[in-house]
């Protein structure tokens, strides 16, 4: 029982950075381009928190850490778009640029490219809400404020693609740009702003993960986005399936931590389960729908992301 | 073109005056290398402040400090950037897995030398190593942490916990006997709970891990596990927990979770054979082992959480401390 | 939405051929990455005279630091190699990583436990290439079978070779007596001769400029080579040519993953002398940078991955002379990388270096 | 007042190379329908993108109830009441149609979010004014044409059109779907809704229509009264030869069987059955939307046929690589030229080279001097110019249709299958085309030849056949003798 009510306390720190990071990555997925870049934005999001946080207080970092990341976004697609770029391209190297200039910002600010830790940005603990209870208790108490803030723009990021227009029209965007055009809206700035969103999202994934430890620690995302950028694939590009992926996912996650103490498994191999599992599914799913759809052109099809070639 | 002409004439001639320079003999220029960052990691900067120290001393001598980074696999590459420049008679280091690596560079360049702090490797005529006994370190910590969680928990499980980041000789040969030794000093019932984080940097994983261990009943963890080790900390504050730090200067961490902080004294230990090296001690191709007989393992009392515990409790570990010294229980190493 | 991949654009003027441009882009290429090197420097440093001198000088002053640039653009070559064939069959693989890392930790498995000298050397050749096409494998059986989308499959299969290795370095094929995690050393006589001690010289520069001669032919010469590229620019137009798609739609993807593991290999048989935890270092994501700034030209990877190795050095040794962070390196690889996908700002900035109007 | 007013539009097409519209003028009064037409490529569905501000003109004016109007969108030129209704899908298919009909003009609820409730109600609410049946709450992919057709003409009328545009809408309705869709189109021609009818099919037009507008080479050719025209001079108009004068005979069958189709299955109808012999040409005639395409893709093997449904020369295809060697025999000059023909980013001369590649030595590949020779000599028999050492995609378009022809229709191919092989033909390239084609059936190729323009079968085929609305009908010979192509193509024998 103290073991299961265990995995459960630990599942909820541990689901909302990736949740936040797969919403970020599903939201440009709706306008049918893959932003590879999670990863380097969480950085950017983590890295925003500690660095304005410790200057102006945590409620500023954390604004710092939606704001960053959402900018880096849309400049990012801004560029691709403009530059006619591949955005795919662009994403790995925001990935690359990010911890690099984290480092020199963090060298420059703090003097270190190392650890900054500011133990008056760990975000405090909620009061324990609902003491008797199990399971509950756990599971909604004794978290942190930061986690639920973090949570809550995952939610404001899910809500936005599901319920209000531009939601609709990224999807449009996303299906066929063509549907926006007759609408008059420029499929090109829907994107930007789903980029935006991502941004945002990711932001709110790094501002949590900084925020629980109270610093700065390079590679502080830790393999978090590209975790979350399977579980979007997972979910099959859909909103209810990233949520019961990432949920799967962080379950996983907290299980493998709390197995370690039977030694049983090595962190590693356990590390590597969800990309596996990931892969099997992608592959089977294009092979089921191949299967289904026979008339589709074999050896064609090329996925439209490709490099220059 | 007449503009380039005159600028390739400026390199050459550039080049040339840097060629012309000629080697110093005596070991008068240190480069100090930090496989990982100083700031924040104490074993590093006592490992900087040392050598810098130990040059001030000597007029005439250089120093410059050369951070690694903590992805091991790129050190080779690094210390042999180091070598290659020619800047550098000696090169200072420090941390286990170095040895090995500068063996290989050594057999490169057989006029660089090296001293190499906390780790063992004997009959390189080009290096000098001294190795801490870190079995005593972790024997000192282990003992608090037994004396703390029982203190805390009167009654309850006899568990501890170690969060490392990976596995390496040092850790399965040393620390962890150690720890668990000082834990069995204090009740032969006790348990650890060990729990691994796969690397030097995920904080989050490190913490999530920590309350893992708390929740298995633990109430003090020790981590070795670099940057991440920060995760440890914010856990056990989070949760009224407790940490006993290695390595000297844990306190400010988390003043009131850190409750013992065991130490290295590696500034003086640096400071003093450095010293020796730049004045002429043939000391390279020796490996010394150093520990709390010598004073180079011992602990730190000034933490407010140390202060804070029963006195009697304090007394108890400050008669386990002076026993060590003398030489009980008995963890003498003659090689590694 | 539609993808603007910049080559879709068309071009009022006569492109130029891909040889000038392959050229052009590696010039500009070059050419950025010093401007960037010189703001971060006066911008990041201290000292920006000695930032700019580690840079610039000691790459080519140090003792052996070019033989050594040499060595460590051999493996970034030769990975972009590999990816440069699966791109050019259209196949965008992201395995790199993985690929590599499989094959250096295959590499010292076998050149430990093959009798050293030539033997052990080949085989440990062999399994490393084996261990590169086995990671790439399932991404080609998933584009066979199934025309599953190789990006995705090759990233996530490469994620659990690496997560895999790492278990494997680190648990039970580690050599106990190391406090380095990394497996035990291959024998001197299997490993790559050195050429040129001190520097980490080893004929693996050699292999890759053979290799990147080899590709061009490959590319340009051959029957297969045209169906190749035909192929990976309409795979449909090839079918209904008769080409081999089945046989197109894998080959190149494994052929990639093998030349990941041969240079995973070569960096285990060189200085490392074994696999070592972590070893891959990006290096398969930087291959994917130099393929893309050598414009998917065979012959201008060489240079380009000297251009990348050079960043890598200039950056330590700026580290080493100055205080500036090696950081900067990456930095400006991105932007490079970035700056090299942009083709109508290429062409544009090309125009202004000929002395003509953008 | 003219309610539309276009003159002189100019549009050119600066990637392809092509001049859409070279100085196209059209008028459209209030509450009239005016039919557009012309030859496939005639620049109507670009001047039709033009008045809906999907397309910018080069030159030329606009001008909407007299006053000059500049459309930047379509959303200007819905401001102005002008909404289309495209030839091919502009839905988003995996929303619903009332979400479809809601983009860009999204009911909000409360602060920020879709009321999707509003917008079920509101589609709902148009579709039961124009009597249609799609349901508002489906989603567009799993409509069937006339539900997505029906879907698309809502979508533009939401906005309270006062001109409609139609491009080609009835190509992909049932008989019944298309006289409920004429009635509408009546119902809003009497509400002063000005419409402009674009169509292949002359009795609709003449069904429909007050007057009709000619484009020909992106020029207004003609503006003629509906009531002048019957159903032959129509089709004279819209393809200028003569088709009355045109002669084809049949052959005596030749040996043989070649391509076999037997049951094969499209989605618009029953099983095909076609048989295409060794020294025969055999023609298939149908307009834009009645399954010419599907047909192409399964002769050509891009899509994947049921089983034991197609042989070539008694053997299975199965439409995925293992047809590979089969595919080697077959000439295919396909409809889409660029996407089927070429690949485009690769140098012309080796997409000029590709299907004879396997005949070169791997020594006389490498040296070059070959396959170089004989890259010119087939780019001088076909009137290729530029250079062929560049992507095939810097080729004007012309000289890419060229490319595709002559690599296709040189050698021997056992089986030829030409899909519209006229078209964006200059009269000399398309009558050496010709000339080759009928060159291989004399040397026993079996040609299986598929238009949408009856000329080229009257010219070419040994037999013809007619598919419509998913069905293959022999042509009876009068049918060719007698110039009633148009007829036969818009239903009539059908």
């Amino acid at each position: 029982m103290s073991q299961f009510a265990s995995v459960l306390s630990q599942l909820f720190p541990g689901l909302v950075p990736i949740l936040a990071a797969a919403l970020g990555g599903l939201a440009t997925e709706y306008v049918g381009v893959l932003n590879i870049a999670l990863e380097g934005l969480i950085m950017a999001g983590g890295f925003s928190y500690v660095a304005v946080g410790s200057a102006w207080g945590p409620e500023a970092g954390f604004v710092a850490a939606l704001a960053v990341p959402a900018a880096i976004a849309w400049l990012q697609d801004l560029y691709a778009r403009k530059a006619r770029a591949d955005a795919f391209v662009v994403g790995l190297s925001v990935n690359l640029l990010v911890p690099g200039l984290a480092s020199l910002l963090s060298q420059l600010l703090f003097g270190t490219k190392g650890v900054v830790a500011d133990p008056s940005l760990a975000s405090a603990r909620l009061p324990r809400l609902l003491p008797g209870l199990p399971v509950l208790g756990p599971l909604f108490g004794l978290q942190r404020l930061s986690d639920w803030l973090a949570l809550s723009v995952a939610f404001l990021a899910a809500a936005v693609l599901a319920w209000t227009p531009f939601g609709l029209r990224a999807r449009a965007a996303g299906m066929n740009p063509e549907s926006l055009e007759l609408a008059g809206v420029r499929p090109g700035r829907i994107r930007g702003q789903a980029y935006l969103l991502s941004g945002l999202a990711c932001g709110a994934s790094g501002a949590a993960l900084a925020a629980a430890i109270g610093a700065w620690v390079p590679n502080l995302s830790a393999g978090r986005g590209w975790i979350a950028l399977v579980a979007v694939y997972l979910g099959a590009k859909r909103l209810g399936g990233t949520l019961l992926a990432s949920l799967a996912f962080a379950l996983l996650l907290a299980l493998a931590n709390a197995a370690q103490a039977l030694h049983s498994l090595p962190a590693d191999l356990i590390a590597a389960a969800p990309f596996a599992v990931t892969a099997v599914v992608v592959v089977a799913g294009a092979f089921l729908r191949r299967a289904k759809r026979p008339a589709v052109p074999a050896g064609g099809g090329n996925r439209a992301g490709r490099p220059p070639a | 073109m007449k503009r380039t002409l005159v600028a390739l004439a400026a390199v050459a001639a550039l080049l040339a005056s840097c060629q012309g320079r000629t080697p110093a003999r005596d070991l008068a220029s240190v480069a100090v290398f930090v496989p990982g960052v100083a700031s924040g990691s104490p074993i590093y900067e006592m490992l900087v402040a040392g050598a810098e120290k130990a040059v001030a001393g000597i007029p005439g001598a250089r120093l410059k400090v050369i951070e690694g980074g903590y992805d091991q696999s790129t050190w080779l590459d690094k210390l042999r950037d180091i070598a290659a420049s020619g800047e550098f008679d000696l090169l200072v280091t420090s941390n286990p897995a170095l040895p090995e690596l500068c063996a290989k560079i050594a057999a490169d360049w057989p006029e660089l030398r090296f001293f190499i702090a906390d780790g063992y490797l004997e009959g390189n005529p080009a290096i000098h190593t001294v190795l801490y006994n870190q079995a005593e370190q972790g024997y000192l910590v282990g003992y608090l942490a037994a004396l703390v969680t029982m203190d805390r928990n009167p009654g309850g499980p006899l568990v501890a916990g170690l969060v490392a980041a990976q596995r390496y000789p040092t850790l399965d040969r040393l620390i962890q006997p150690g720890f668990e030794a000082g834990l069995k000093a204090v009740d032969p019932g006790f348990r650890l709970e060990y729990r691994e984080i796969g690397n030097w940097y995920d904080a989050n994983k490190a913490a999530e891990l920590a309350r893992s261990v708390f929740d298995a009943g633990a109430r003090v963890i020790l981590p070795i596990a670099g940057g991440a080790g920060l995760g440890v900390v914010s856990a056990a504050t989070e949760l009224d927990r407790s940490v006993v730090w290695f390595d000297g200067a844990g306190y400010q961490l988390g003043p009131d979770t850190v409750v013992g902080c065991a130490t290295l004294a590696q500034d003086r230990l640096v400071e003093e054979r450095v010293k020796a090296l730049l004045e002429g001690k043939r000391l390279f191709g020796t490996a010394d082992i150093v520990g709390a007989a010598d004073g180079y393992v011992g602990f730190d009392p000034g933490g407010p959480a140390y202060a804070a515990l029963p006195a009697e409790l304090r007394l108890r570990f400050e008669t386990a401390i002076q026993d060590l010294r003398e030489g009980k229980p008995d963890f003498t190493l003659t090689g590694f | 939405m539609k993808r603007e991949t910049g080559d879709l654009e068309p071009l009022a003027p006569v492109p130029p051929s891909r040889n000038v441009e392959a050229l052009r882009r590696l010039g500009l290429s070059a050419g950025l990455s010093a401007l960037l090197v010189a703001v971060l420097a006066f911008l990041a440093s201290s000292d920006p005279g000695s930032t700019l001198a580690g840079f610039f000088l000691s790459p080519f002053r140090a003792r052996n630091a070019v033989p050594s640039m040499l060595e460590a653009a051999a493996p970034l070559a030769i990975c972009a190699l590999g990816a440069l064939l699966a791109f050019k069959a259209g196949h965008f693989s992201l395995g790199g990583e993985g690929q590599l890392y499989a094959g250096a930790f295959m590499a010292a498995a076998a050149g430990a436990a093959v009798v050293p000298g030539p033997a052990g050397f080949l085989a440990a050749v062999l399994a490393g290439m084996a261990g590169g096409a086995l990671v790439a494998a399932p991404a080609a059986a998933g584009k066979r079978w199934a025309d599953a989308d190789v990006l995705l499959t090759s990233f996530l299969v490469s994620q659990v070779a690496l997560y895999t290795v790492d278990w494997a370095i680190g648990g039970p094929f580690r050599d106990t007596g190391n406090n380095l995690v990394a497996m035990p050393a291959i024998p001197a006589p299997s490993l790559l001769p050195r050429i040129m001690s001190p520097s980490t010289l080893t004929p693996a520069p050699l292999v890759a400029l053979a290799l990147a001669v080899g590709l061009w032919f490959f590319m340009s010469r051959t029957r297969e080579g045209t169906m190749l590229s035909l192929y990976g620019r309409n795979p449909l137009f090839a079918r209904l040519q008769g080409f081999p798609v089945g046989t197109l739609s894998w080959l190149p993807i494994v052929a990639g993953g093998a030349a990941h593991g041969l240079a995973g290999a070569f960096l285990a048989l060189g200085s490392n002398g074994t696999a070592v935890r972590g070893m891959s270092g990006g290096l398969g994501w930087s291959a994917i940078g130099v393929t893309l700034i050598a414009g998917n030209e065979p012959l201008a990877v060489p240079f380009a991955a000297l251009l990348f190795a050079w960043l890598d050095l200039g950056a330590r040794q700026a580290a080493i002379i100055s205080d500036l962070p090696p950081d900067a390196a990456m930095i400006v690889k991105a932007l490079v990388i970035m700056a090299a996908t942009a083709r109508p700002l290429l062409r544009r900035l090309g125009g202004i270096m000929r002395g003509g109007r953008p | 007042m003219q309610l539309l007013a276009c003159s002189g539009i100019h549009k050119r097409f600066p990637s392809t190379g092509t001049q859409a519209l070279a100085g196209a003028d059209f008028f459209l009064e209030k509450g009239e329908v005016h039919a557009l037409v012309g030859e496939n490529g005639a620049g109507k569905s670009t001047l039709a993108r033009v008045v809906c501000g999907l397309l910018e003109p080069d030159a030329g004016t606009l001008s909407v109830d007299g006053r000059p109007v500049r459309f930047r969108s379509h959303r200007d030129a819905e401001r102005s009441g002008i909404g289309l209704v495209p030839q091919h899908s502009m839905l988003a298919p995996g929303l619903t149609v009332a979400e479809n009909l809601a983009l860009g003009h999204e009911p909000r609820r409360g602060l920020a979010f879709f009321d999707g409730r509003r917008a079920v109600y509101e589609a709902a609410m148009l579709a039961d004014r124009f009597g249609f049946s799609v349901p508002p709450d489906a989603r567009v992919s799993d409509l069937g044409p006339s539900g997505r057709r029906e879907a698309e003409i809502l979508r533009a009328v939401a906005r309270g059109s006062r001109v409609l545009v139609l491009d080609e809408p009835t190509s992909i309705l049932s008989e019944e779907e298309s006289s409920r869709l004429f009635a509408l189109i009546r119902r809003l021609k009497d509400a002063g809704t000005g419409i402009v009818y674009i169509s292949h099919r002359a009795r609709e037009i003449l069904e429909l229509a007050d007057r009709v507008t000619v484009l020909r080479d992106g020029r207004t050719l003609a503006t003629v009264g509906a009531r002048q025209l019957d159903e032959c001079s129509l089709a004279e108009l819209i393809i200028p030869t003569g088709a009355c004068a045109s002669e084809g005979g049949s052959r005596g069958s030749a040996a043989e069987p070649v391509l076999e189709f037997r049951g094969a299955m499209t989605a618009g109808g029953a099983g095909l059955d076609l048989t295409v012999r060794s020294g025969e040409i055999v023609g298939v005639a149908a307009l834009e939307g009645n399954s010419l395409d599907e047909l192409e893709d399964l002769a050509a093997g891009v899509t994947v046929p049921g089983a034991r449904q197609l042989f070539l020369r008694g053997r299975e295809l199965h439409g995925d690589g293992r047809d590979a060697a089969a595919r080697r025999e077959v000439a295919y000059l396909p409809t889409d030229r660029e996407g089927r023909g070429l690949s485009a980013r690769s140098p012309a001369r080796d997409n000029l080279l590709a299907s004879r590649l396997r005949g070169y030595s791997p020594r006389a590949y490498a040296g070059r001097k070959r396959p170089r020779e004989d890259a010119a000599g087939l780019a001088a028999a076909f009137g290729i110019r530029g250079d062929l050492s560049r992507p095939a995609d810097a080729l004007s378009g012309g000289n890419r249709q060229r490319l595709v022809a002559a690599r296709e229709l040189d050698g021997r191919p056992g089986l030829v299958i030409a899909a519209n092989p006229a078209q964006g033909l200059d009269p000399a390239a398309r009558a050496s085309v010709f000339r080759r084609l009928l060159e291989l059936r004399e040397q026993g190729s079996a040609v299986l030849l598929l238009s949408q323009d009856p000329l080229d079968l009257a010219e070419l085929a040994d037999r013809s056949f007619i598919l419509y609305r998913g069905r293959l009908s022999p042509i009876p010979p009068e049918g060719l003798q007698e110039g009633r192509l148009s007829s036969l193509l818009t239903g009539a024998f059908a």
